[in-house]
């Protein structure tokens, strides 16, 4: 019974797994198939080892439940075992991270592009908000003590006195242009909250007091979700933002479109 | 826009008026005028509601922020003008004073109330609000309402202008003015009040506005007449 | 009785610890120095705890498989909360933060470690009593005031707080200003946490001074049954976790209270108040969190292999493949979970240089656990398997394991967790590796140590009922997970107003009634417990013809342990499959037997 | 037990090579070693800055510190001892270039290379070339002295002498006389009489190098390192520049003497003490009143 019981569970959820009924949205990143690639890799061992496991024990319980005679030692003792999983286990471990290390630093420790865009992001109780530089190509200096969300003040600007911050573009939604290198600069106005767009493979925390740049190249023209991924407060579930990639055109259309407001 | 400011001045007018229909009856004097600005007021930017498609929806055209709201002829509307001294003692009323959240907006923007009296807080929204009250003097509180839950109920017993916040909706600001009186009233985007039902004597009447601060002038109501008084604050840009 | 008077001479104690049986009451189960009793206390404590736990996670399965319907009943119980059964977001997060601190804290730290460790660690070791048998009292009763403390945020103006189980700051430092819940509930739990970490800092020390100086004779460290090895490995990784985590709470108290600013930095706008706080990093709390977070996870699931080990070769009738190599891994697994705390740090923002240093180790403590679970399969095959509950859970434990050991290689990875952080993958990862497998270690130890701990068998027609139940709607309940994970759903959500998250309502309603079914299933163990203390056929000395010290004692153990005899040792933990006077096992105290040792 | 030892070595291996790994970044060079690898710092490097997005890294990693101005006021100022480095005066510890003049790119991005000992900055090494450069550019923008001054040419350290007793006795006697002690200690124990009063250019307490901990140096690891230090002077710190009265390869007689401060395995170190074995009683102690040997 235990046996069967395992031996179907196995399967059927490496069969759901297998089928890629559940599985990662279409990924429209420059960089995300190399994440894609390591999960796929991940997932053949990581399922192979899942599947062979439980048919062994399924097949151990099967045959030794109730068995008469003398029992049996597993041949060689615990040594080949030993063997066995620092081998296969050990090799994966090293090419996994010979691998993933690869992928994360071109993600993460990758050199700023040169003709990245910049786009400042804040992250406050319970939302984003994006601030181009404007035509001067410069942005304002941010004060917190300044920040008045009730007069859309998001980002603590002081046009008063800080003619950089006159022009800076605050947006609601991440609008970038298709195949452009992007540059966020990410920081918090209250607590730790994190960006995370499923589309792009990509996801960081913002921590407050700190500003952590991530760069990204979108290469699919489409409208998706940027949401929170980091518990930050009631509202933390509804934390989100909508996330454009336009084409070039489009992207300056949008962008005079909103420096005119 | 100046409807739904029309509306929640209205809504208030009413509520003030209901409650007080001894105050109404004796007929005593009124004071009534108009708030203006001099100066540039500051740039009102159209508020990005993208973030909640169920609300951005129920407008057609943007939504502008409400800190400043004015009309044609420089008047400024979401002015509590309210008797600040010399108004007699007087009981809350007993209904209580209704603050709606629709369209992810505050209806009233600004909420004139007497300390005292019950504050009804709605969600019309198919969207979880949470309503964050940021009193100094008076107990602090903040909750979620979501959708179909009932309404939360609250009295504030210490006059204070409280700005009221939804974390969730960043935009959404409004106030609650608790006040020692109940002779108050909400501008409307054209400006005017109206202070009716006061018994003879000498008033200061006070004019507050949430970024350009208060102004307070005096008035002496002989019997039933109509005292003129208007209020001209001084805007500025940022 | 007899096997005791057989094999063990009486001869004057080495360390007498001179406390006679009490009489009164309270003295005797109340505030009693018996290990026996406290280990009972502790396992009441946790029978509590996952109570409570258990019915919070309903609440929240029932409001995320519908959101916009009252949950029933709620609305009765929590009026201020849940105004009409209606579930706030705040009051998601509240039940969601009480269910992982409740569910981690004071039942998976309780249980397997303090609850078992103290019932049957001085018992298998042979000795009259824990070390410090005072201490052993203080330690159960100020855990005992740390879940009172926790439970009285329930009972606060707004309520426990919203932060989780892992309090991140600055949302857990500012107070008030950062939602409902942050106020005096958030405060509570910080005590209540470092209340609780003094509490297992004295139990740790207990432990490790038990086993290390109340060995009885012949009790050679290589003769310690694996439980006992692994409860000794778990009070080592928990003197030193709780004991960083000690301070953290301290500091993060003084934050919220004294106006320091250990983990605020400055410039904080929050609720419109900028916050009068500078210097501090948030992920100091973080790094300190995690640096007793992992070790964490194996306080909670050592003791498990430990039990599991110990379980297995009594069931199959065959010594354990390699107790060395376990124990070598265990060690190895002890001393990896200092090295690995910022796996959970990846996205956190601290440097990304450090990512690599952090998945090397973590993937490496892989081959220890691989180990461990080949040895444990090693030991099935060829083996007489007897199947009983105590053997089936054994067996689902290895299964739970492998399942959710597996995913891990998964978020070990840095570039994998870009991805998977902070959504469901998580969520089914440590539930499967952490919850499940922590509980079928408990289950597995519920029913085979229950003779030994009341005198009476447990019936077996509702255990394999239980264990049927609870192993599907395991995988049911928790499997899906994964898949969610996968399709980007993220944790810790109250609802999924996210457009791209709106295919996953499904699921997660499979999630729900299968985990109110999982939850139902409960309740024949919870009636097992019940029907077998009071009507359970009365339990011989060693029912299960296992060899550890335990067994050679009556049923239950008199006051102190042994009948004032000190039982010698002569055999190690894992002669079975031989042939002895008493068939095919030999138990530790028997006498030395020509030709069948070594088998 | 071997038995067991057998078992446990594929994971002490494992565990060595992490060790292996993670120890590398910390590895020192054995000085007297030619310049090669890391020690020397001397893979120049190459990228173009650009102080725009060298300032996202700066705010990423530098900032906590040195402060969003630059001027070594960061959030973390208080807490660290020493202070982080003020950019707005444009003055470096670290240079190849005489006193009071700007060093040169690759001073900085050595700098930033290996951090400095016993003090708060790490070693930024893993951080790619062109971060690193991009971050020099940004730091350039903080003191004008950079668009008004050109960076100086570095010193030129003549071929190192043989390490004979003559030159270690030569070292020493300079020690004596350019009263190195002073601050330094009779014994490299940085417990000279002056040391405790020691401040920096801002008034900020500072403490000279232990020779007796056998650390890495402030500004390096190698022999020429040395030689570098005294020479250019660490401005902004009580370390003067000695180049005015040691001339050419005197210097190296020094830095000789220097090593056998250490408690590390030197050719100076192994020399020295063969010959103090025999000549001890020769030697005149350190210190205000005798003059060396």
């Amino acid at each position: 019974m235990f046996a069967a019981a395992v031996a179907i569970i196995a399967v059927v959820s490496a069969a759901v797994f297998a089928a890629h009924i559940w599985w990662l949205p279409p990924d429209i990143s420059k960089l995300g198939m190399r994440i894609d690639g390591q999960i796929a890799e991940t997932m053949v061992f990581t399922g192979a080892l899942f599947v062979a496991a439980q048919l062994a024990l399924a097949t151990f319980v099967w045959r030794s439940t109730g068995r008469a005679g003398a029992i049996r030692i597993f041949p060689g003792g615990p040594m080949p075992l030993v063997a066995l999983a620092s081998i296969i286990v050990g090799m994966e471990v090293l090419s996994l991270v010979f691998i993933g290390t690869k992928v994360w630093s071109a993600i993460f420790l990758a050199p700023i592009e040169a003709n990245a865009l910049h786009i400042d992001v804040q992250a406050g109780q319970f939302a984003f908000y994006f601030r181009y530089a404007g035509p001067d190509g410069k942005f304002g200096v941010p004060h917190p003590e300044l920040i008045d969300e009730g007069n859309s003040n998001f980002f603590g600007l002081d046009p008063k006195n800080d003619t950089a911050a006159r022009d800076d573009i605050v947006s609601a939604s991440l609008v970038v242009p298709v195949d452009q290198p992007v540059l966020l600069t990410m920081h918090s106005k209250d607590v730790g909250h994190s960006l995370f767009i499923p589309q792009l493979r990509l996801q960081q925390d913002f921590v407050p007091g700190l500003v952590i740049p991530v760069q990204f190249t979108a290469t699919g023209i489409r409208k998706t979700e940027i949401v929170c991924t980091q518990l930050c407060g009631l509202g933390h579930y509804n934390m989100r933002a909508y996330f454009e990639v336009l084409s070039k055109a489009d992207y300056a259309k949008w962008l005079q479109d909103q420096a005119g407001q | 826009m100046q409807m739904r400011i029309v509306a929640g001045v209205g809504l208030c007018a009413l509520a003030t008026m209901a409650l007080k229909p001894s105050t109404v009856k004796s007929a005593g004097g009124t004071v009534s005028g108009k708030v203006t600005f001099t100066g540039t007021p500051p740039h009102m930017k159209p508020i990005d509601m993208a973030k909640e498609p169920s609300c951005a929806k129920q407008h057609a055209t943007p939504v502008m922020n409400e800190s400043v709201v004015t009309g044609p002829g420089s008047t400024l509307g979401d002015v509590v003008v309210y008797i600040s001294a010399g108004a007699p003692a007087s009981t809350p009323p007993g209904a209580a004073a209704t603050f709606d959240q629709k369209g992810c907006q505050y209806l009233p923007h600004v909420l004139a109330l007497e300390a005292g009296q019950k504050l009804e807080v709605k969600n019309d929204d198919q969207t979880s609000h949470n309503i964050h009250p940021m009193s100094k003097l008076n107990p602090e509180w903040n909750k979620s309402q979501p959708p179909g839950a009932p309404p939360i109920e609250v009295v504030y017993n210490k006059p204070e202008f409280i700005p009221v916040k939804c974390n969730v909706h960043p935009w959404m600001h409004g106030y609650f003015a608790v006040l020692n009186t109940s002779h108050s009233a909400v501008t409307g985007s054209d400006g005017t009040y109206s202070l009716a039902g006061l018994p003879p004597g000498k008033y200061t009447v006070t004019a507050w506005q949430e970024r350009f601060g208060t102004q307070s002038q005096e008035v002496t109501i002989a019997g039933s007449e109509t005292a003129k008084l208007d209020f001209v604050l001084k805007a500025t840009e940022y | 009785m007899d096997i005791v008077s057989a094999s063990a001479i009486e001869h004057p104690p080495a360390q007498e610890h001179h406390h006679t049986a009490p009489t009164g009451f309270i003295r005797k189960y109340v505030f009693s120095l018996d290990h026996k009793v406290i280990g009972k206390q502790y396992l009441g404590l946790g029978l509590i705890a996952v109570c409570t736990g258990m019915v919070l996670s309903w609440i929240m399965r029932y409001h995320l498989a519908f959101p916009n319907k009252p949950v029933p009943l709620v609305g009765l119980f929590a009026p201020t909360f849940a105004a009409g059964g209606v579930i706030t977001p705040e009051f998601y997060l509240q039940l969601m933060t009480m269910h992982g601190t409740i569910m981690v804290f004071f039942v998976l730290t309780t249980a397997p470690f303090a609850g078992f460790g103290n019932f049957v660690l001085p018992l298998q070791v042979g000795a009259e009593d824990m070390a410090f048998p005072r201490f052993n009292m203080m330690s159960f009763w100020v855990t005992f005031v740390a879940f009172l403390v926790l439970v009285t945020a329930f009972f606060v103006p707004d309520g426990p707080p919203l932060s989780g189980w892992t309090a991140y700051a600055p949302l857990s430092a500012v107070g008030k200003a950062a939602g409902p819940g942050q106020g005096l509930g958030q405060s509570l739990w910080v005590v209540s946490i470092g209340i609780f970490c003094i509490g297992q800092l004295l139990g740790s020390l207990n432990f490790i001074a038990t086993t290390l100086d109340l060995r009885v004779k012949g009790m050679t460290l290589a003769r310690l049954p694996q439980s006992t090895w692994a409860w000794f490995i778990t009070s080592i990784i928990g003197l030193i976790a709780f004991s960083v985590l000690l301070p953290a709470c301290v500091l993060l108290l003084l934050d919220r209270v004294a106006g320091t600013s250990f983990f605020i930095p400055s410039g904080l706008v929050v609720s419109d108040a900028l916050q009068p706080h500078s210097g501090g990093s948030p992920l100091l709390w973080q790094h300190l969190f995690w640096f007793f977070g992992h070790p964490e996870v194996y306080i909670a699931i050592v003791p498990g292999f430990g039990i599991v080990s110990t379980i297995l070769p009594a069931m199959c009738r065959k010594p354990h493949l390699g107790p060395r190599v376990l124990i070598a891994c265990e060690l190895a697994i002890a001393g990896l979970s200092y090295m690995v705390w910022g796996h959970h740090m990846f996205l956190s923002g601290m440097s990304p240089m450090s990512a690599t240093l952090f998945s090397v180790p973590t993937l490496i403590i892989t081959i220890p656990a691989a180990i461990i679970t080949l040895l444990w399969l090693g030991t099935i095959y060829g083996s007489k398997l007897r199947i009983n509950t105590a053997s089936l859970f054994c067996l689902g434990f290895v299964s739970v394991f492998v399942t959710g050991g597996l995913s891990g290689f998964f978020l070990s990875q840095p570039s994998i967790d870009t991805y998977l952080h902070g959504t469901y993958f998580v969520v089914g990862h440590f539930h499967f590796v952490m919850g499940v497998a922590a509980m079928f270690g408990i289950f597995a130890g519920t029913y085979y140590w229950f003779p030994k701990m009341f005198g009476r068998m447990m019936s077996e027609t509702l255990g394999k009922w239980h264990f049927a139940l609870t192993f599907i709607g395991v995988y049911a309940t928790f499997m899906p997970m994964h898949w969610l994970g996968l399709a980007g759903n993220v944790r810790r959500y109250s609802s999924f107003p996210s457009d791209y998250m709106q295919g996953s309502l499904t699921l997660h309603r499979f999630i729900t009634f299968s985990a109110l079914f999982l939850g139902a299933a409960q309740l024949i163990f919870l009636f097992n417990l019940l029907w077998s203390r009071l009507r359970g056929p009365v339990a011989p000395d060693n029912p299960w013809e296992a060899t550890s010290l335990e067994w050679s004692t009556t049923s239950p153990p008199p006051f102190d342990n042994f009948g004032g005899r000190h039982p010698i040792v002569r055999h190690g933990p894992n002669e079975y499959g031989v042939s002895g006077p008493r068939g095919d096992y030999i138990m530790q105290t028997d006498p030395p037997v020509v030709g069948a040792e070594g088998a | 037990m071997s038995r067991v030892a057998r078992r446990i070595a594929p994971f002490a291996a494992l565990g060595a090579a992490f060790l292996i790994v993670v120890g590398g970044v910390r590895a020192q060079t054995i000085h007297g070693m030619p310049e090669i690898g890391r020690g020397g710092d001397v893979k120049p490097n190459t990228k173009v800055g650009r102080p725009a997005v060298g300032k996202v890294e700066y705010t990423r990693y530098c900032t906590g510190c040195h402060g969003d101005r630059g001027d070594g006021q960061g959030e973390n100022t208080q807490w660290i001892d020493p202070k982080p480095r003020d950019f707005t005066q444009a003055t470096f510890k670290c240079r190849s270039t005489p006193s009071g003049m700007l060093p040169t790119d690759q001073d900085i991005i050595n700098t930033i290379r290996r951090g400095i000992v016993n003090s708060n900055m790490p070693q930024w090494r893993p951080l790619p070339d062109q971060m690193q450069a991009d971050l020099l550019a940004y730091i350039k923008t903080f003191s004008p002295r950079w668009t008004t001054e050109k960076a100086g040419t570095p010193i030129e350290i003549p071929p190192e002498t043989p390490v004979t007793t003559e030159s270690i006795l030569a070292g020493r006697a300079m020690f004596q006389k350019f009263e190195c002690w002073k601050c330094h200690g009779t014994e490299g124990r940085a417990d000279g009489p002056s040391a405790s009063g020691l401040t920096d250019s801002k008034d900020q307490p500072i403490h000279p190098y232990d020779f007796t901990t056998g650390t890495r140096f402030k500004c390096g690891t190698t022999n020429a390192d040395l030689y570098r230090i005294f020479m250019t002077g660490l401005d902004g710190t009580p370390m003067a520049s000695f180049a005015d009265n040691i001339k050419g390869t005197q210097g190296w007689d020094l830095v000789h003497y220097l090593r056998t401060l250490q408690p590390l395995r030197t050719p100076e170190s192994e020399l020295w003490k063969t010959w103090l074995a025999t000549h001890a009683n020769e030697l005149k102690p350190i210190g205000p009143e005798t003059g060396g040997r």
